[in-house]
C-alpha cells in the first residue's frame, strides 16, 4: 500500500452517467492485480469526509483508470476533475481475483453494471496465462453500458435494447446449459441481488466462483473494522470486505 | 530545540500526538505509509477479555463532515493481543497505551490484570462508553459514580499511567473529571463518540444495524472542544483531547482550549500519517512563533479568556 | 390528494415544516423571496420580558458542516413584539408560535401572560435553554425538575398548545420528555443547539465572546435524529424534530425516526425558502409513494426496526 | 432582496492574488446601491455552509462583477467557477453609502486592500450626481493592487513598491493638509485598523464620514442577529451590520 498524489489526465464519458478518469501513477499501474482496488480522496476539505473505493479498469505504463457513475457527492466530484487537479490515491488494497493457479481452465466473467470496472485488467492477466475467456455483461440499457476492453462477450439489457433481454445471469444460465466450457471458474462482480444470483446459479452447477464486493468502506484497509461480510460455516463470525476482500470465495460468505 | 515531550505520570511521551483507540487497529497495518515511530503514542483498539466479533453490517455511515460507527468493540481479545500483537508494538520507539473494555466491572480488572501480567505495555486507557450488562446496559460512563468505581478498582492494580476516557453524552463532563481525578486517574481522555443515528430513507430503516452508533470526525469538533474546555478546567490532571482533529491547526486549538496532548481519530482513516504530520506540525508552528516548549500552548485561553460562561443563553 | 396537516392539542398546522425559532425572526424579513404563508408554522425568535441587547461581537462562527451562534437572546422584548410585529403576525394565513424565554420561572410566566392577554398567536414554544439567575447560570433544560416545573407553572395559564423545547445537552432526554409530558405539555421540540467551542489560533482567544455557544447545522444532524428517536419512543405527545434539516431527505429523515413534524434552522440563512422548498418536497414524496397522509411516515421506523440499542459499545 | 441563480461568465485574476468574477443578474445590476451587498452560495453541499458576503464591484447591463482575494474555503471556490456554472446569489443587501444628497461637494474615497471593491461603482455613481471625486487607495505591494475604474487617483503602498510609502491613511492626511477640497464627505472601506485611522483623522478634521464594514454573518439580511456593531452614544447597544449597515456614520459606532 502506498499514498500518492498523481496528476489528473483527464475525464471521459463513455456512456450514459458512465466516466472513465485516467490518471498518472506509476507506482499502482505496475502494482495493481486484478480485483485490487484503491482508494481516492476525491476532495480537499471536509465534505465529503471520507476516501471512496474504486476498482482500477485499466492501466497502461504509467497511467491509471477507474470507470464509475455519478451517484453522489465524490464521484460528482471525480467527474469534475481537470488535467492536472491533483488526487490523493491509496493502494493497492485488498485481496485480487485468485486466477493465477491450475484448478481451472476457461474464466467466465460475469459482470453487472459498474460491475464491470474490474473485468478488463482481469480479461489482460488471463489471457497472458492462457486462459479460456467467456465474458457476460448486464446493463439497464445499451446506453449505459461500458463494453470495451472484453473477451468473447455476451450482453445483456434490462430493457432488451442490445443483447438478451433480461438479466446477465439469466443469460449465463441459458449460455452455460448449451456450452460445456472446459474447468470453468466463475469470477463475478456487480450488484449485491447479481451476486446472489450469481451465488446460487454456481452452487446448483457446482462451478467454482469468486465476487468481488461492495460496501460502506471508512479506511478501505483494515483499521476502523467497518465493513464486515458474514463468514459462512468458518470459525469467525465476520471477514472484513476491504483486508480479506473484495474478492471471496462466493461460497464463505453470506450475500 | 522545541521540546514537544509530555510526562504523563511516570512515562513521557514523545510529543503530543497520539492515534487514538479504534482508528488505528493494533499499529500494525499502516506501517507502509506511516511512520509509526514518529507518533507521541498509539493507543490500540479496545480490548475485551473474549474476542468480539462485533455488530452485523451496515457498521458505517458518512454524515455531514463525519460519520457514524458502530463498530461493536469488535477485537481479538487480550489473550490474542498478547501472544500476536504485543511482540511487535514491543518493537516500537513509541508509546503504546492498551485501552480497556469491559462489560462489567470485574471485566476491566481482568483485561488489565492480562496485561500487567503480560508486561510491554507503557499504560492504560479505560473505555467507560460499554455497556453495563448489570444495568440493561446503559453505558457506564453516564454514571459518574459508576465512572468512578471503575477508576477506584483499577488504580491500584498498575503503577503505570491509568488514563479514563470519558463519554461526552453527559450533562456535565467536569462532574466525571473530578470524580475520575478523585479515584487516582493520572489523565482524561476527551472525547469518545456522541451517539447519532442515520436513517436510510430508501430502505425505511435506520442505517446502522444497531440503529443508533457514535459520531466523529470534524462535525464534532466544536462539541470536544468545549468538553475539553470545560473537563480541563476542572482538574489538575492531563486531558488529552479527541474529537475532530483534521490538521495542525485544529490540534492547536485542543491544546489553546486546556489539552494536554491529542488523539487523532477519523482522520487516520482519511489519511494514516495524518498523526505524525501534525506532530510536525505543531514542531513548525512552535519554531515559527519561538515557542520552546509545547507544553506552554496549553490552556494559553485560560490565561486569556475571563470569561466563564459556559451556560449562555442559547 | 395528501394530507399534510398536523392537529396539535386543538390546533391545526397546514403542513408538518415550520421554521426554528431564532431563525427567522418574527416573520417579517424574509417576504421578499419566501411565501411564508406555505410554511406549517413560524415559530419567533425567543421573547424574554424585557429587551435583551444581546451578546457582544463575535456572536458566530462557522465550524465544518455548522455553525456556533451565541446570539444571547438578543430580541425586542414581548412589550414592543406585542405592539410592533404581532399586528402583521395576525394577517398571516400560517400558526404562529412565541417562542418564551426566561432568567425565572416567574418571567417564563409574565410573558406568556402578556402574550395571551394580547392574543393572536397560536401557540407556545418553551425554550428552557436560558440560564436560571437563581442557579448561577446554569441552564433550567439541564435540570429535570426544573423544566418540568416550568412546565407545571405554565400549563394552567393558557390553553393554547404549549411545546417545550427541550436541549440536547443532557445524558438522557427521554427523562426530560417523560417528565414534561407528564406536566401537561402538548409536545416537544427537539433539538436546541449543542454546547460547543471554537478557537482562533490567531488571536489565541475563543472566536466567540462567550467562549462557548450553541452548534447549529447538517453536522448536528446524526445527534438530533437519534434524541429524536429516543424521545419519541418515550413519549405519546408530538416531537418536533429540529436540527440540520436542509432539504426534504433531512426531513423525511426526522418524521421516519419519530418526529411528526419538524423544524427549520440554519438552513434559512442559506436559503429563506427552505422551509417552503421541504414542505412541497414531502408532499411531492408522498404523492410520489402513494402515501395519503404524511403522518403515515412518522415513526416508520419503529414499526420495521426491531431494536432498541441506544447505548451501544461505542 | 432576491434569490437568483445566476451564470458565471468568467473569473479573471487582475493582480496577485486578485480576481474578478463576472456573472450575469439583470435584477442585481439593476437595482444595486453603492455600498450595497450580495451574498453568494458558492456552492453545493454543505462545507462551507453558509453564504460568503462580497460587495459589488461594477455593473454593466446584465452582468455583475465581484472582486476577491482567495483566504479560504469559500473563495477557493469561487477562484474555481468556469464559465456557465451556477452562482446562488442573494441581493442587494444592506445600506448603501449615503452619497446622493447635498451635504457635500468632494467625495473622498478611501480603501484599503481588497476595500477598493465598492468603489467603482459609488464612483460612477458620484460622477453622475456631478460631485467632485478623489480617490486614495493603499495595498501591500503594487503586485497586489487593483486600481482600475477609480478617479483621481493617489496610491500608497506598505513596501512603497508604488506612490506613497505607507498607510493609505497617512498618505489622504498629507494630501488633505495640502489641498482644500470644497466641502468633502469620506467614504471609507477596508480592514478594521484602516478604517479607524480613518474614524480618528475624519474626527480630527470634522469632515462627514461613511465607513462599510465587514464582519461574520450568518444569514447577511437581518434574521440571525449573528453580525452586531457596537453603537456609539445611542439607546440601543448593538446595530447590526448586515442590516443596519454594512455602511454607517463612522461617528456612530465603536470599531
Ligand atoms: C472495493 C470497492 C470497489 C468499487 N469499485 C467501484 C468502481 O470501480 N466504480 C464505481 O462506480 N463504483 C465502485 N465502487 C462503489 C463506489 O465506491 C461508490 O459508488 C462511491 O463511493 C459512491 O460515492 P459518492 O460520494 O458518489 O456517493 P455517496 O454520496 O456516498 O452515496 C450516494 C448513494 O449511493 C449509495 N452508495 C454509496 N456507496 C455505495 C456502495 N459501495 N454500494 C452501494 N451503494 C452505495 C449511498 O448509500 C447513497 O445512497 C466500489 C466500492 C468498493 C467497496
Ligand atoms: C458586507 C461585506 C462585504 C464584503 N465584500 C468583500 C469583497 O468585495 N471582496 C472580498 O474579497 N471580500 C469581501 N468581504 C469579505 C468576504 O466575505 C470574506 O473574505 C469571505 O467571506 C471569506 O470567505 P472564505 O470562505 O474564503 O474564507 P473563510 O474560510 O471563511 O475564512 C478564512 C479566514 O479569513 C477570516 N475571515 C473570513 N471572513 C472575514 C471577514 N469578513 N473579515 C475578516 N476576516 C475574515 C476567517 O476568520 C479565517 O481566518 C465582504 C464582507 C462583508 C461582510
Ligand atoms: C470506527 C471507530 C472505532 C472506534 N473504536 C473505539 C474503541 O474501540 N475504543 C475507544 O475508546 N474509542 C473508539 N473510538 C473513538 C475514537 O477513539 C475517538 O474518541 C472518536 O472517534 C473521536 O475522535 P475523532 O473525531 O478524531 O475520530 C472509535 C471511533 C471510530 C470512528
Ligand atoms: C443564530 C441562532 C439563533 C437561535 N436562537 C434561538 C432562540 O432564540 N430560541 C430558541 O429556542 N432556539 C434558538 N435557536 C436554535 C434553533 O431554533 C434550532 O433549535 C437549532 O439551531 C437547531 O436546528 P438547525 O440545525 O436546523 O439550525 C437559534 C439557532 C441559531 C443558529
Ligand atoms: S473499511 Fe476499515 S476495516 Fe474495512
Ligand atoms: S448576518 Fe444575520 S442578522 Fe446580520
Amino acid at each position: 500500500m502506498t499514498q500518492e498524489f498523481c496528476h489528473v489526465q483527464h475525464v471521459q464519458q463513455v456512456a450514459d452517467n458512465v466516466f472513465v478518469l485516467t490518471f498518472s501513477s506509476e507506482e499502482i499501474s505496475e502494482s495493481i492485480q486484478p480485483g485490487q482496488f484503491i482508494n481516492i480522496k476525491v476532495n480537499e476539505g471536509t465534505e465529503p469526509l471520507l476516501r471512496r473505493p474504486f476498482s482500477v479498469y485499466r492501466t497502461d505504463r504509467k497511467q491509471v483508470q477507474i470507470i464509475f457513475n455519478v451517484i453522489g457527492k465524490g464521484t460528482a466530484a471525480l467527474r469534475k476533475k481537470n488535467k492536472d487537479d491533483w488526487l490523493d490515491v491509496l493502494g493497492p488494497l485488498g485481496v485480487p481475483f485468485g486466477f493465477d493457479n491450475d484448478d481451472y481452465k476457461t474464466a467466465i466473467l460475469i459482470g453487472g453494471g459498474l460491475g464491470v470496472a474490474p473485468l478488463p485488467i482481469l480479461t489482460k492477466s488471463l489471457k497472458k496465462i492462457g486462459k479460456g475467456v467467456v465474458t457476460f455483461l448486464g446493463s439497464r440499457s445499451s446506453n449505459h453500458m461500458a463494453e470495451n476492453h472484453l473477451e468473447n462477450l455476451n450482453v445483456a439489457t434490462d430493457d432488451g435494447s442490445k443483447g438478451f433481454h433480461g438479466t446477465v445471469v439469466d443469460l449465463a444460465k441459458e449460455r452455460l446449459s448449451v456450452d460445456m466450457f472446459a474447468r470453468p471458474k466463475i469470477f463475478a462482480c456487480g450488484p449485491t441481488p447479481m451476486l446472489r444470483a450469481v451465488a446460487s446459479m454456481s452452487n446448483e452447477r457446482d462451478i467454482p466462483c469468486e465476487a468481488s464486493l461492495e460496501g460502506p468502506m471508512a479506511c478501505g484497509f483494515g483499521i476502523c473494522q467497518g465493513c464486515p461480510v458474514e463468514l459462512i460455516g468458518s470459525g469467525k463470525k465476520y471477514a472484513l470486505v476491504c483486508k480479506d476482500g473484495p474478492v471471496f470465495d462466493i461460497r464463505t460468505i453470506r450475500i | 530545540m522545541v521540546n514537544t515531550s509530555l510526562k504523563l505520570a511516570n512515562v513521557e511521551l514523545k510529543n503530543r500526538v497520539l492515534v487514538a483507540s479504534g482508528t488505528y487497529g493494533y499499529g500494525d497495518e499502516c506501517l507502509d505509509v506511516a511512520d509509526v515511530n514518529k507518533l507521541g503514542g498509539i493507543i490500540t483498539k479496545s480490548l475485551s477479555m473474549n474476542p468480539r466479533e462485533g455488530n452485523p453490517p451496515t457498521r458505517i455511515v458518512e454524515t455531514p463532515s463525519g460519520m457514524l460507527n458502530s463498530i461493536g468493540l469488535a477485537n481479538i481479545g487480550v489473550k490474542k493481543f498478547i501472544s500476536d500483537k504485543l511482540p511487535f508494538l514491543r518493537t516500537l520507539d513509541t508509546t503504546v497505551i492498551a485501552n480497556i473494555a469491559g462489560s462489567t466491572i470485574d471485566e476491566y480488572c481482568e483485561v488489565l490484570d492480562a496485561l500487567e501480567a503480560a508486561g510491554g505495555v507503557d499504560g492504560y486507557e479505560i473505555n467507560v462508553s460499554c455497556p453495563n450488562v448489570r444495568e440493561g446496559g446503559l453505558s457506564f460512563g453516564t454514571s459518574c459514580e459508576l465512572t468512578e468505581q471503575i477508576t477506584r478498582r483499577l488504580r491500584p492494580r498498575t503503577g503505570k499511567p491509568l488514563i479514563v476516557k470519558l463519554t461526552p453524552n453527559v450533562t456535565r463532563i467536569s462532574d466525571f473529571a473530578r470524580a475520575v481525578e478523585g479515584a487516582g486517574a493520572d489523565a482524561i481522555s476527551a472525547i469518545n463518540t456522541l451517539i447519532g443515528m442515520a436513517v436510510d430513507i430508501k430502505t425505511r430503516m435506520p442505517t446502522l444495524s444497531t440503529v443508533t452508533g457514535g459520531l466523529s470526525g470534524p462535525a464534532i469538533k466544536p462539541i470536544a472542544l468545549a468538553k475539553v474546555y470545560e473537563a480541563s478546567r476542572a482538574v489538575g490532571i492531563p486531558v488529552l483531547g479527541i474529537g475532530g482533529i483534521m490538521n495542525t491547526t485544529d490540534a492547536i486549538e485542543f491544546l489553546m482550549a486546556g489539552a494536554s496532548a491529542v488523539q487523532v481519530g477519523t482522520a487516520n482513516y482519511i489519511d494514516p500519517a495524518a498523526g505524525i504530520k501534525i506532530a510536525e506540525g505543531i514542531h513548525s508552528y512552535c519554531v515559527e512563533h519561538n515557542i520552546e516548549d509545547v507544553g506552554s500552548l496549553v490552556g494559553w485561553l485560560e490565561a486569556k479568556a475571563d470569561i466563564s460562561v459556559v451556560d449562555a443563553w442559547l
